[in-house]
């Protein structure tokens, strides 16, 4: 096999290769206040898919918010209280209709608005959905059990600069009228990436 | 850099590993790797677009078998070192073994300096553009033509940010490309939005 | 098709891990598959436009991380299983452990109906071709411009030959680019010698 | 990390592959009177880099053999007892002199002309070889050993279809008169290829 420059001796484990480096910022971060764990606490608590499915709800249920939601993502999550990250300038939310299926892929790498989904899940991250999702979507999303009409358009968003995306996917038929708090709790992140759709049933 | 992270619309792989409602994190040292992200950024030792390029620059082999997060310690680690924050040698003797890092890069250009705006609806062609270093231009849009749907936010221009070059603030656009035109004959119908830097766009003529 | 085995012009790889004189094989079983792939091939149970799509098709995380040989042989069992010689089953059995094939494939086409003869000296351009299946074009040469130094052999057209379909023989051509046709801007000065069937060119008008 | 269809249990060693592999072929292959020991033996003897050296010391002391082998490597060989395997249609014989270098690669497998030049080094058949050597010949020449003044044409041949290639490479200055085989000697497969140059001194 080739060589590697960069590789000699096997690498240690990750959780080795992990503290090597958190040992090394720990100055560092703690003159300025920072720590891993403190983070990690935040992150917790800020970074969940609960944050888009309330949005969602909303939107769901007022049609104003709906407006000025997918007029100015930013400034209508704002009302939640839910900022973006300083790099994340704005956010696109992009409107699930009988016409039109949205589906959400970094390519490049695997960037999300973590703000409203949150981490994303480990196959968002996976050479096969980055490079399959552009050029085969109807296939994909078919593996993935959602299906998509033919007559349904498929738009596939790339993120590829510091605007971000969420899908506001289709509300099920079956929660009209329900209250904001129930909508939300059937919100699941794969509808927000547009890998799903909902039911009041919880599918 | 046409590297192998840029993965649009490559072929020959299998099916998603996808289970609904998937937890973000396999490992507690994912999450942790997570958080020490956010936390090392804060820090302002490097930029995010530093810390794209780092990731970008893993050795093919290793970044292919790698998971995501070790990807991502790996950029980090890569940027420490090449910061002067740390040695690889210091790394390895605190991990107790090897540590692979990222290749050196190499280019970074500044803003294109005949770029122009765009109105929405308007035709646009992704300039045909080949740079050695870091680029937000994905391969399967180069050279492609595209319609204007969205002037986007004002970004610092990441192929001269990731290079400790001058980066002029620059929108993006969101252009609305068809399927067919990516991959005449060989893709399934859909519109693909790509949010492209000005620097990359040009009139079509 | 688009997939990691059509390594034309990425980048992020480091140097060549090359010694002078080096041996072909790295060990007795590396020596030992060479001579199995000869032997299978002349047994007839596939053409060798198969057996280099069979490579082709392994995921790429295995093949990005297999040895030469590791391909050689996987394409040999995929294709063995394939054609119902034996199952994966028996080969895993014989084997006491896992057996790791490539993908299924897709696609196939067969020789243009339009292909044309085209002299020494004539510039032709590679066609704008998207081919799920298997091909013998890399994608750096795709919709580029070159000059025609010499009519080659006649072929069977590997894309139909790769999938059990009419495989018409049919000319390659020599064909010279320039590095910076290829890669404006981002590649070293050098010709570039490609062979290229027929099918896959038209005239530059 | 993804599903990889194709992999479930732990792969058996290659040596194990191998041989299931082979178990599988016995028979059909004793039926036709062929077998894996016979084939590389019949290989140990035949796919040599020394078969290229012999053409290129002919081709050094004999021009209108070196005519005849630049006009029609496959006839030219032919007068060697060498043969083509039947899929290997033609073979180039690419000359190097002061203004041209010629290199050959195949970036999309491995392909090479095997009775001429042998089984290729390993480092042929990787990664970086076959990704560099078409974008960047001059500096992965350099990186190995063999740099090419700026002056110089660097061509670099993309083994695509059934044509194969051989390198001739320029003779040492030095050697000018030396015996035909004494000059095969000197022939190295790296030179075949195009990343090595030669001196009389076996460089």
């Amino acid at each position: 096999m080739a060589s590697q420059d960069t590789q000699q001796a096997p690498n240690a484990s990750m959780e080795q290769r992990l503290a090597a480096v958190e040992r090394v910022l720990e100055v560092r971060a703690h003159d300025k206040g920072l720590s891993v764990d403190g983070t990690m606490e935040w992150q917790e608590e800020n970074l969940l898919a609960e944050n888009g499915a309330k949005v969602v709800a909303r939107a769901w249920t007022d049609p104003a918010f709906r407006q000025r939601l997918l007029a100015d993502g930013k400034a209508a999550i704002a009302e939640f209280g839910i900022g973006l990250p300083a790099i994340q300038r704005q956010v696109y939310v992009l409107e699930n209709t009988p016409a039109v299926h949205n589906v959400i892929v970094c390519t490049l790498c695997s960037c999300t608005a973590t703000t409203l989904i949150g981490p994303p899940p480990n196959w968002y991250e996976d050479l096969e959905y980055r490079a399959r999702v552009v050029r085969e979507a109807r296939t994909v999303l078919q593996e993935m059990g959602c299906p998509v009409a033919p007559e349904t358009e498929v738009r596939v968003w790339d993120t590829t600069a510091d605007t971000r995306f969420m899908v506001l996917p289709m509300q099920p038929p079956e929660t009209i009228g329900w209250p904001e708090d129930k909508l939300a709790s059937i919100v699941t992140r794969d509808s927000l990436i547009g890998v799903a759709r909902l039911s009041g049933t919880g599918g | 850099m046409d590297g192998m992270h840029d993965l649009g619309g490559r072929q020959g792989f299998g099916k998603v590993g996808f289970t609904p409602k998937a937890s973000p994190f396999q490992a507690a040292w994912e999450k942790r790797t997570y958080a020490l992200r956010t936390m090392a950024g804060q820090l302002g030792v490097y930029n995010i677009d530093e810390y794209r390029h780092a990731v970008e620059r893993m050795d093919p082999r290793h970044s292919v078998s790698a998971s995501y997060y070790e990807r991502v310690l790996t950029a980090i680690a890569t940027l420490l070192v090449e910061k002067g924050v740390t040695t690889r040698a210091e790394l390895e003797e605190l991990a107790g073994g090897g540590f692979a890092l990222s290749h050196p890069g190499a280019g970074g250009r500044t803003n294109a300096p005949d770029r122009k705006s765009f109105q929405r609806g308007e035709r646009v062609r992704v300039r045909n553009d080949f740079v050695p270093g870091h680029v937000r231009l994905p391969g399967y849009i180069r050279g492609k033509t595209g319609v204007v749907m969205v002037e986007g936010p004002l970004t610092p221009f990441p192929d001269a940010h990731a290079h400790g070059l001058e980066a002029v603030d620059e929108p993006t656009y969101d252009v609305q490309f068809r399927s067919e035109d990516l991959w005449p004959g060989g893709a399934e119908s859909a519109v693909i939005h790509v949010a492209v830097f000005q620097s990359y766009l040009e009139a079509v003529a």
